[in-house]
């Protein structure tokens, strides 16, 4: 191997590396690494790629049940949904890249999401999107916005996939630090789930997709650094995503999965070539020998670093069976994508790579994965917030309710949902603006429910209520739809770890999900940390995502929020006791962020929840809606709005009670005769419901109170976001 | 009735309305033979259906591609010949471009993408495509698309409305009540949402008709369309 | 040998693209801003050293596939050192 | 006045319609194309009559809203007859 010069400490601190780990280098490698070696060690030990401060917690969450075929640790996570098919599904954040350029960054975030799922034999059938911005008011949020809308509609719509649901926020807390977190399912035959470690000594290994080119080389070691103002000066790794050439990789992957040709197969995401390849091998207990120059270049005068380094998108890395590389390449030709042998399968336990034959890497695959530094980080529990006094209404509760559905937390996400195709692949049953989205399982007569969730100043004021909350919420909008819940995927978002209040935050947030997740019966299958997400030491509220899907036997029978019928009783289902601290009506119309969260009971939410999934499976009620922000009555106003039929509301003249987000609560509707019966199965089951009103006309009433016209209330509900976006 | 699908690379439309012209036959989707753009020969066939998506990425211009590729020589022959082709979203995009229909389809007038339902009108019910509507009927049928504002110029338009050429118009739908929709989705002139060539034997439409073709997943005022078609074509 | 054609929209053709930046720079203050036109800029690299040739085969690409004729113009560029 | 200003992606930046480009051209035929990539050009009708001042204000412009400085390099070209 060529001598270089001596490493020098400038050069491992750019590379992100503490002297600890640089230590742990030598004596992995027995000498000084080059810089080659060096670039492949800083990104396998980066916090992206090595989880190196949440691993220790990661472990504590619960990924197993009986129907779960494959949990954290593969691209994705796989679950049994019978009739012999899989759902493989992911979320994924691609933050710092999207506040850098939103377009690209979020639309290359939707690329690599979708090769996370189709690596392992899934045909993507939805994506969803997560997305946390700045305050309104913020000079940039307008900007961000509306790149990352059209960029994850620009990708997903030019791939095909339908983006089916989501969520958006606003918070000061994002102004220097949005998240941007898309989440992909697919669907895929139960006995061909395809993996990555690779196996059969002097099989080829072979490379397909785009061209490797300069793109965002440090990108995995940038996703892990807080941002400062040198980071406008790192805009040029900024990756430009090409949904046309990921269309042409899903269907020749899909074309090459049918054939019995795949060993092993791995896109390439973070961390590129060397990722994945370190991967395969560290998974199959091989050794992997690469020739550069094979790799397709699309720049003159790539250096092994770079091309090792280089996180050019749109890219795969699959073991091959021997003698197919012919059939193979002319399914990857007729998709006219580069193919190449670029090295093969080894029994030395090595990864090597070389140069016109000379090895210009060398380094032992298992140390370099197992070796990699493991963090127990400090954290420190924050003090458990105050208890909020009294609440005085600062006006009626009409008003109140306009002021809260035409604002920025709960005005209608239209603007962005019309921007995405929902509708393609024919199988959208239940499109945005639901609960949960439904997606028919394609040439069935069952349906994917999935839902995304997260409510962040929960998670602030309360870390471990808040995570428990998140889980509960994604099983809650599941449950809503009458589906069943099955699995969850998260993608956990926080600022520094190695400020022990934050990690108190994560510690806290990943214990409450871990409590939710095994008290619903709904493990955690993949997963995905964003650390660091920090401007200026001021870190984002901590963000738990969670990707949930669960399973509707029967397409038919589901239910949805709009109210179908006049006449209608409407039944609110779960305790009501009022709770206003950290709500969305104390937020915005009060300006205080006080008071804990609310509490969440998992034994309550989850015989509440099987109680409301009985009611549908068993045909009685075909109207339901969860209660999130806002309350009861924001609940109930957005029924009232999505099926044009008003509501006569009649409860306790109390904000508390019409604002208030107590967990564990439905609304739902059915014919008036059907009412008693429910009431009473509810009383059997142990389950708080109580009639709160009655469906028909056009206004919404609070008993003794003036009405408002659906019409008005969603004219305002509908227009803040795009009046907001064009008023620039 | 023999109908044939072209696929484009980056078609992606192209099982959506295998499936539902398969259902309009009464078959199995293989019912529907599927042709790769790149095939120069096509064999004789009754439809041919050019499906939405974002061939070649809609780059350079949104169908320009497509309409050159090998196949598309077929496709003009055949068309010559008088067999009916139906061009949805993308394929209405490439049919402008290989020069079987007349016009262009610029960016939409907001320039963002757009995935609703619209309402179009029946303009022409004397055609294979259309004759199970009646004249004036309103539709309701999701758009997807980034670049589907038509246009033309203003003397070809008006011959183009001489020859009866125009299929279909947006226009608001007495069941609209979603805030903030203007009938015309993209800004097409005149109001355009289709238009059919001289004869009447190609038609090019934004919207999509198969996803219009099942109860289950966004309505069934589409169907009419693929069956009419199988019926006349039988 | 490199190439450039610039790709304009025909004169009363709409540009949504155009229009749309014209009311931004208004909206960001730039004032005395008249029509705005966006077309388009494609640079492609030649095997072929002679210019006539060249100039003969660009044209050729415009008419087939670069520019739609109905409503783009096109003008060729050739840098030959 | 009249101003031109070409946009082009940076060296080294992924562009997806120039690759796509060069693809096509091939299928169709064309051989010795090397390299693609696509650009904007946008035009502008601009009140101001001094040279020096309009070039200023297009850089604002370039610099604000035209070009979109993470991944594109911007030349203007000015036309004052
Ligand atoms: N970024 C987005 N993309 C697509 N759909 C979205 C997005 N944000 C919100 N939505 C949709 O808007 C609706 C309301 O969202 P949200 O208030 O978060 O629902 P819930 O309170 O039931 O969780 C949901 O159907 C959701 O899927
Ligand atoms: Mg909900």
């Amino acid at each position: 191997m060529s001598t270089e010069a001596n490493i020098t400490p400038a050069q491992i601190a750019e590379h992100g590396l503490t002297d600890e780990e640089y230590q742990t280098i030598l004596s992995v490698m027995g000498r000084q690494p080059n810089l080659t070696e060096l670039g492949i060690f800083s990104v396998m030990w980066s916090e992206h790629c090595s989880y190196k401060s949440s691993k220790f917690w990661l472990k504590t969450l619960p990924t197993e049940a009986p129907w779960v075929i494959c949990g954290p640790g593969e691209n994705a996570g796989v679950v049994d949904i019978g009739e012999g098919k899989a759902a493989i599904f992911k979320m994924e954040s691609h933050n710092h890249p999207s506040f850098i350029e939103p377009y690209q960054g979020a639309a290359t975030g939707v690329g690599g999401i979708l090769r996370d799922v189709f690596t392992m034999g899934a045909r993507p059938i939805a994506n969803m999107n997560a997305l946390r911005f700045g305050a309104p008011e913020d000079a940039k949020t307008r900007h961000l916005v509306s790149g990352v809308v059209a960029g994850v509609g620009g990708y997903g719509n030019c791939v095909g996939v339908p983006t089916v649901g989501g969520e958006v926020n606003f918070d000061p807390a994002y102004n220097g630090n949005i998240l941007v977190n898309a989440m992909t399912v697919g669907l895929a035959d139960a006995d061909r789930i395809f993996y990555s470690a690779a196996a059969g000594i002097g099989n080829s290994v072979v490379y397909v997709g785009s061209k490797t080119g300069r793109d965002g080389i440090h990108g995995a070691t940038m996703a892990s650094t807080e941002f400062d103002d040198t980071t406008e000066e790192k805009r040029p790794t900024v990756q430009v995503g090409d949904p046309f050439t990921e269309k042409l990789l899903i269907e020749a992957c899909l074309e090459l999965m049918a054939t019995d040709t795949i060993v092993a197969i791995q896109d390439m995401g973070a961390a590129g070539l060397t990722c994945s390849s370190v991967e395969m091998a560290d998974k199959g207990g091989v050794g992997f020998d690469l020739d550069i120059d094979k790799v397709p270049q699309r720049e003159l005068g790539m250096t092994p670093y770079e091309v090792m380094l280089s996180e050019s998108q749109e890219r795969m890395l699959i073991v091959l069976r021997p003698g197919t590389e012919a059939q193979a390449e002319a399914i990857f030709d007729k998709w006219q994508l580069d193919f190449a042998v670029v090295g093969h399968v080894t029994d030395t336990g090595r990864f090597t790579g070389r140069l016109d034959g000379e090895v210009v890497f060398d380094i032992p695959v298992r140390p370099l994965v197992e070796e990699s530094p493991e963090y127990e980080r400090p954290w420190t529990q924050a003090e458990a917030p105050a208890s909020l006094g009294p609440v005085t209404a600062p006006m009626a509760h009409i008003p109140a309710l306009q002021a809260l559905l035409s604002g920025p937390d709960l005005s209608s996400r239209r603007w962005v949902w019309e921007q995405y195709d929902h509708t393609v692949m024919a199988d959208t049953v239940r499109k945005p603006g639901g609960d949960a989205a439904i997606v028919r399982i394609h040439g069935s007569n069952r349906g994917l429910a999935i839902a995304t969730d997260c409510t962040p100043r929960y998670c602030r004021a309360e870390p471990h209520a808040g995570g428990a909350q998140a889980v509960a919420e994604v099983w809650r909008n599941i449950t809503a739809v009458g589906a069943r819940p099955l699995a969850v995927t998260d993608c956990l978002n926080f600022g520094n770890p190695e400020r022990p209040e934050i990690m108190g935050e994560f510690v806290g947030c990943i214990k409450g999900m871990g409590e939710a997740c095994r008290a619903l019966d709904f493990p955690v299958v993949s997963g995905n940390v964003s650390l660091y997400n920090e401007t200026h030491g001021k870190a984002i509220l901590p963000t738990p995502a969670i990707g949930g899907i669960g399973i509707l036997d029967e397409l038919e029978t589901h239910a949805d929020l709009a109210l179908r019928r006049e006449g209608d009783s409407l039944i609110l289902i779960g305790a009501t006791e009022g709770h206003l601290g950290q709500s969305i009506y104390l937020r915005q119309l009060l300006g205080r962020s006080e008071g804990p969260a609310p509490k969440v009971d998992l034994t309550v939410e989850r015989r509440n929840g099987d109680f409301v999934r009985g009611l549908i499976a068993g045909g009685q009620i075909d109207t339901c809606h969860d209660l999130s922000d806002g309350g009861l009555l924001v609940a109930a106003a957005e029924m009232a709005m999505a099926g044009d039929i008003g509501l006569a509301l009649m409860g306790d003249d109390d904000a508390g009670f019409w604002f208030g987000e107590d967990q564990a609560r439905y609304l739902i509707a059915l014919p008036k005769t059907g009412a008693d019966s429910v009431l009473q199965q509810a009383k059997d089951a142990g389950v708080p419901a109580r009639v709160i009103g009655s469906s028909g006309g056009e206004t919404l009433t609070l008993e003794g109170g003036t009405p408002i016209s659906l019409t008005e209330l969603r004219r305002g509900h509908e227009a803040w976001l795009p009046d907001y976006m064009q008023n620039g | 009735m023999k109908a044939s699908v072209i696929v484009f690379p980056g078609s992606n439309c192209d099982r959506d309305v295998q499936v539902a012209l398969a259902d309009a036959i009464g078959g199995t989707p293989d019912a529907v033979d599927m042709v790769w753009h790149g095939d120069r020969e096509m064999a004789k066939t009754d439809l041919i259906v050019l499906p939405g998506g974002f061939s070649y990425g809609d780059y350079l211009r949104s169908g320009a591609m497509s309409a050159r590729s090998p196949v598309m020589r077929e496709v003009i022959a055949q068309a010559e010949q008088g067999v009916a082709v139906l061009g949805i979203c993308n394929g209405f995009q490439i049919l402008t471009e290989a020069g079987l229909l007349p016009g262009a389809l610029l960016r939409n007038s907001d320039l963002k993408f757009v995935c609703r339902d619209v309402h179009i009108r029946v303009e022409n019910s004397q055609t294979p495509f259309t004759n199970a509507y009646e004249a004036g009927q309103t539709l309701r049928i999701p758009v997807a698309h980034h670049d589907g504002q038509y246009f033309v110029e203003a003397d070809e338009l008006a011959g183009m409305r001489d020859q009866d050429q125009i299929a279909f118009r947006y226009c608001t739908g007495d069941d609209d009540r979603e805030a903030n929709h203007t009938a015309n989705p993209n800004g097409s002139i005149d109001d355009i949402a289709g238009v059919f060539n001289k004869r009447k034997t190609v038609l090019g439409l934004m919207p999509h008709p198969e996803r219009a073709a099942d109860a289950t997943h966004g309505g069934t005022d589409g169907r009419a369309m693929l069956s009419s078609l199988v019926s006349a074509l039988a | 040998m490199k190439a450039r054609v610039h790709i304009s929209l025909k004169n009363g053709v709409l540009d949504p693209q155009g229009k749309a930046i014209g009311l931004t720079l208004g909206n960001l203050g730039f004032e005395g801003v008249g029509e705005v036109r966006q077309g388009k800029l494609i640079e492609l690299d030649l095997d072929e050293a002679d210019a006539a040739a060249a100039r003969k085969s660009v044209e050729a690409m415009c008419e087939k596939l670069l520019a739609n004729t109905v409503i783009e113009n096109y003008t060729i560029e050739l840098d030959d050192n």
